[in-house]
């Protein structure tokens, strides 16, 4: 009877919470706009997976050995866990799993030896976390493999539109500053890493946001990554508003000098030259632009072409299954359903719109400043989004003049803009290191 | 010492960060268009040696390149007779 | 001289023992079943090949940091592994190994540590098993591969025949009992645990029998694994006698009402719905149905094609590869030479029997009950081991009636009992939980 | 309250195993007929949009669809011609 | 203000050192070797990747979290460590770093214990070192995938071309003898695992290098590596003067018999049939040539297709990059630049020329006791490089008779030598184990 | 014992190694020779079982090899009917 008792206990219905409720429709909703909508579906439609697991109540699959431990052990293991986090006898199950989530390393890292060696397991969605997204992997070996299908062609063939991917990081700095205001004004309590990244959705990249949100605030990467590749999904409909405002008809008619060839020599040559910039001045950038430059050298020497397509096959999509089921893991009742994520859904679609508008005001100003036209709208590519902003700037500017192809001038500053991003990620390690 | 007002750090970050993007990548426009010159002066670009070894395993499911081009090429010469 | 009295002393004939001997041509044997015979090649080859290597005497492919130390380091190591285990100073190397083998889980990791800091590395095998079993998470990625192989259509087309899944799961519970009442007669000497991993094998499904096993009775997961994939790969000898003792020749002649096209939204909609149940009623089979649904969700959404091709390809090939070599690790002579390897054969066979019978026994149970008419011989399908049992099914129709083709309709209890065995692993982990 | 013997461990594990599996299974008969029915009346399927930016990437070793679909007609029409 | 000093102090420039300079010069010239010369560019390219990141300064990609602690944290943790390895209070952080880098085992391992309980993060190479040279897992798996990549069809078809395998061995054995020699007249200051390490890039084979050097002398892993794929690459220059020295013309024209029809069942036999010999016989050898052995039979077995095509394909190419990789985390600046690495590139030079002589000489003592005739030409192949080294013996050959095609004739000893480096590697791991 | 000096180890390493070395490969040519006879004698190698299940699932991004077959030929026809 009592195991009877036990099955009954062990259902999840026996254990829903609210939270995990509206959890499991975020992640409904998510599914929705990946399989109906189209939107960034290789990312949002393994996070919302995560997303149901990780809320099925009960079911533990987002627990760390010691979590299991806490919640499900007997009164005897707690104690110990008391004990260690030097927690008063009638502390709660809560009180100590809020002082475990608040631990600092060593003593976080005993907790999960005591939880082992009481014989609990890791959950799977923590395991795939730890591995993927905690140890920093994954976001890098993603951006590897964006590196090994990124072609600078028409960067180096109009190197100046590099300027247009630096002005929309703007973008990121900009929504910084906002979430630092919002916090003055005593609406948000956000500390500055929170706040740097949040401000990184801004660089319109989606490992970059991860890579950065696990360094500066894993507690709030759930919501930073679910916005970021949301958003990024949402560039066709955020940014021609935006473009129109900005510029006149006859900026937007504006034709631009055709492309000229470039060799395989300057395609070769260039993430070398970027690697060594990133040497000499900004070394926390390393692993990222490192890890870019690494796979695009490999697709453009040529010499190694089997890597070349493991790195943009095999390998990134497995990385990507991992990694969305992990971004699932943070994606609990706790860590999301609270003002931070609604701020950092406000503060985010603010960071698309400068971004996309100062790509365009730095387009209006080098073309006032240079000889050679460049076209306002390209500049909205400036935030990255690739290749998605660019095809946006490409639409728009065919509906004021049917025979102006902007695409490829856009892709220059669109890969530019990579680049800017993992720039500004590394200055905000460097600031924060 | 005492520590900045959290909106001073803000700013700070603002300007230091956008002030080291522009900086990068306006370096980088230069290197860039020196490493242009240069390849394409000094070095013009000759075809790599054939990949030796273990980079001849044909790759995985690929399709003979030649061979698709020989058939498209076919089927165009077939369809401009049948016009 | 020493140094060649050293090279004799390790040679694999040196150390040579009859255990070892025998698993070595156990495992020809497997190679030439999985070789020459066809049986479940994808595992029993590497199995086959981990379980030569690991009974390659004084490689140690298979031991832990802390195993290699106590077997090979000298006098004052061993004494501090006897001082770790509270062991007297004239245990013997073998009581320190039985000691660790049987540690709780703390002190195991202080002795792995001990090993590892005295300079001892962990074998290949060891290695292995550890990342891909013993973390739970090789099966797991298995179950998520073989989702994204999985086409519900035909049951959708015919839900009902969920209920022959269900019935053909007789043949784990069935068989848990057994074990337990052969122990009851002091035939056997199972556990409540190791019976229940044996019964597993019942559910025709590799990844989710080493998943249990790997769990509840790790001791016996190489016999276990065995036993599960070669009894799957002679569901063509072991079902159909049963399928017609069970059966009259009329029974075997009914041909069923045609399939009706299933649309692309309810492939869609269905893994999602049973991930809802799996969330509602039974958590703790959220990690194998929550990573099948998400396989067969990224199948069938169609807009992850590259995630669900890798998941079919490269990911579960490369899993498989690291999978089977691990049982491997299992299948060392102490582990495997014993009479429960006995048992668990017999007790597998007995289980596929069991489960074959219940499958066709409900069918007629549903075919007297029901309007449709259901062709009993589908329900042997309900076994699992797709989609060998469906094929079974449908040629021991053929012989009955030639125009009647039921393989269609086999596979709907085929991919059930798929979901079946699944929901019984999870009412295992509940129970013992 | 004494451990109950092995057999009834066993005994109990059978019922309450088969109990939840047809239990869910049965259920699970329910939820699939009446999602069926909600799927097929109230959102026939409409094609997805197409996937957006990386997705675009051509899978790999992946051999143009369209050009096969070019090349099998065109050598279709060739066979017809030659009958 | 200070943040603007903090971020000059975070530029590379600022860090940078004459040995990073140099270093990566080092890289910026395999890179040329592996581009434009074609030298082994599949792992040359990462391992210069890798060295370019490695001394990127500042940057901390090579650094553990031990070491990141040490070299950034504050005085208070330094002083911690400074207790830990029982130095004195006036110990610089270069002391403490030289403790921390020859540390023994377990206090390696608290030393990493405290940097990452102090909330440093180990660097991504570190990482990618630990998981896939450090285990020695990568090379294993490299060696199963050309396992399944090699046809050992003219091995089989004329058996005793495995003797010409065997001798070239001596460009291994005879580089240690010579290693010591210097050592002994005071010139360099190996040990003798130093030695062995040194010796096996004779072997002419990639990965069997790695794995000696990791487990024998992992300080001189860069080197090695780096020294081995070189002179693999370096083979068509290397062999042909010495091949033609040591035979006559005569000798050079001689044709071989026409190599038999070999069948599918002793393709597949035969891997098992090695596997048998090194568990009798070598034990030692056992990771390297079950691994080798279990791909080969993967693939001529013909039973699991997808798994021997991932090991070939997929798999080994995501171990390829960050084998490469990971290698560049040994080309710091302090493990490279000094005088060992001059002498591993002129002992591994001798190496390949001895290993070269001692299989042509060896096919002319056959060719004089055997009736059948052996073109000596093919004996170079001996040293492994495959296929490079046989197409070598077929060029020169085709100099001396242009009708006499000795390319498959080559391919048994070319196969033949990977056989005997890893029994080569197997010995030393046995001698030292 | 006293250790013996660097020179005699390295010796006795490159005697042993070359010994173990030969006498590995040696025995290996003898099991060659006795197993290709036994194989080829015994057993003469019949096609194995069609790999089951899982096996049966299409190679990732495979072309149909029978479609490329059937192209190339119909392209030769169609050049050499050109001539
Ligand atoms: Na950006
Ligand atoms: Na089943
Ligand atoms: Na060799």
């Amino acid at each position: 009877m009592q195991s009877l008792i036990n099955l009954w206990h062990d259902t999840g219905l026996y254990h829903m919470e609210s939270g995990q409720v509206i959890m499991m429709l975020v992640g409904f909703l998510m599914l929705y706009l990946a399989i109906k909508k189209g939107f960034e579906p290789l990312l949002l439609l393994p996070i919302a997976v995560g997303t149901l697991m990780v809320n099925i109540p009960g079911a533990g699959l987002g627990w760390s050995a010691a979590e299991a431990a806490i919640r499900t052990g007997d009164a005897s293991l707690l104690a110990q866990f008391r004990d260690l986090f030097s927690l008063a006898a009638d502390a709660t199950v809560h009180d100590v799993l809020h002082a475990y989530h608040n631990a600092e390393a060593t003593l976080y890292k005993k907790a999960l030896a005591l939880g082992a060696g009481a014989g609990f397991d890791n959950g799977m969605l923590y395991t795939f976390y730890s591995v993927t997204i905690a140890s920093g992997v994954a976001p890098l070996l993603i951006f590897m493999g964006v590196g090994a299908m990124t072609d600078f062609g028409p960067l180096l063939a109009n190197p100046k539109t590099l300027l247009l991917g630096a002005a929309a990081q703007f973008g990121i700095f900009g929504t910084v500053a906002g979430a630092v205001l919002l916090t003055d004004a005593g609406l948000m309590d956000f500390t500055m890493q929170q706040a740097a990244a949040i401000g990184i959705i801004g660089g319109a990249d989606g490992p970059t946001s991860i890579f950065i949100a696990s360094k500066l605030a894993p507690e709030l990467l759930g919501a930073i990554a679910v916005a970021a590749y949301s958003y990024m999904a949402l560039v066709p409909l955020i940014q021609p508003p935006i473009m129109k405002a900005l510029t006149t008809e006859n900026e937007r008619k504006i034709a631009m000098v055709q492309l000229r060839e470039v060799t395989k020599g300057e395609k070769i040559v260039f993430p070398i030259a970027v690697l060594i910039l990133v040497a000499l001045l900004l070394p926390s950038a390393a692993p990222l632009l490192g890890m870019f430059c690494f796979g695009n050298l490999m697709k453009e020497s040529g010499v190694v072409e089997r890597l070349s397509d493991t790195s943009q096959n095999a390998l990134i999509n497995i990385v990507t299954i991992f990694l969305g089921l992990s971004v699932g893991y943070k994606m609990s009742s706790d860590a999301f359903l609270n003002g931070s994520t609604l701020a950092i859904i406000v503060l985010g679609l603010i960071a698309f719109c400068v971004g996309t508008a100062a790509g365009v005001l730095m387009a209006k100003l080098m073309n006032a400043l240079t000889k050679d036209p460049i076209n306002p709208l390209i500049g909205s590519a400036g935030v990255s989004a690739v290749p998605m902003a660019a095809r946006v700037s490409n639409k728009v500017g065919l509906e004021s003049n049917p025979q102006n192809f902007l695409l490829m001038h856009a892709m220059g500053p669109n890969v530019a803009g990579v680049i800017g991003s993992a720039v500004a990620a590394g200055v905000m390690i460097s600031y924060f290191g | 010492m005492s520590e900045p007002s959290l909106v001073a750090q803000g700013l700070e970050l603002m300007i230091f960060g956008m002030g080291v993007v522009f900086v990068f990548l306006t370096m980088l426009v230069f290197v860039t268009n020196i490493m242009s010159k240069l390849v394409n002066k000094i070095a013009p670009v000759q075809e790599v040696a054939p990949a030796p070894a273990r980079a001849a395993v044909p790759q995985q499911g690929g399709v003979d390149p030649q061979l698709l081009k020989v058939l498209s090429a076919a089927v165009k010469e077939h369809r401009a007779r049948q016009k």
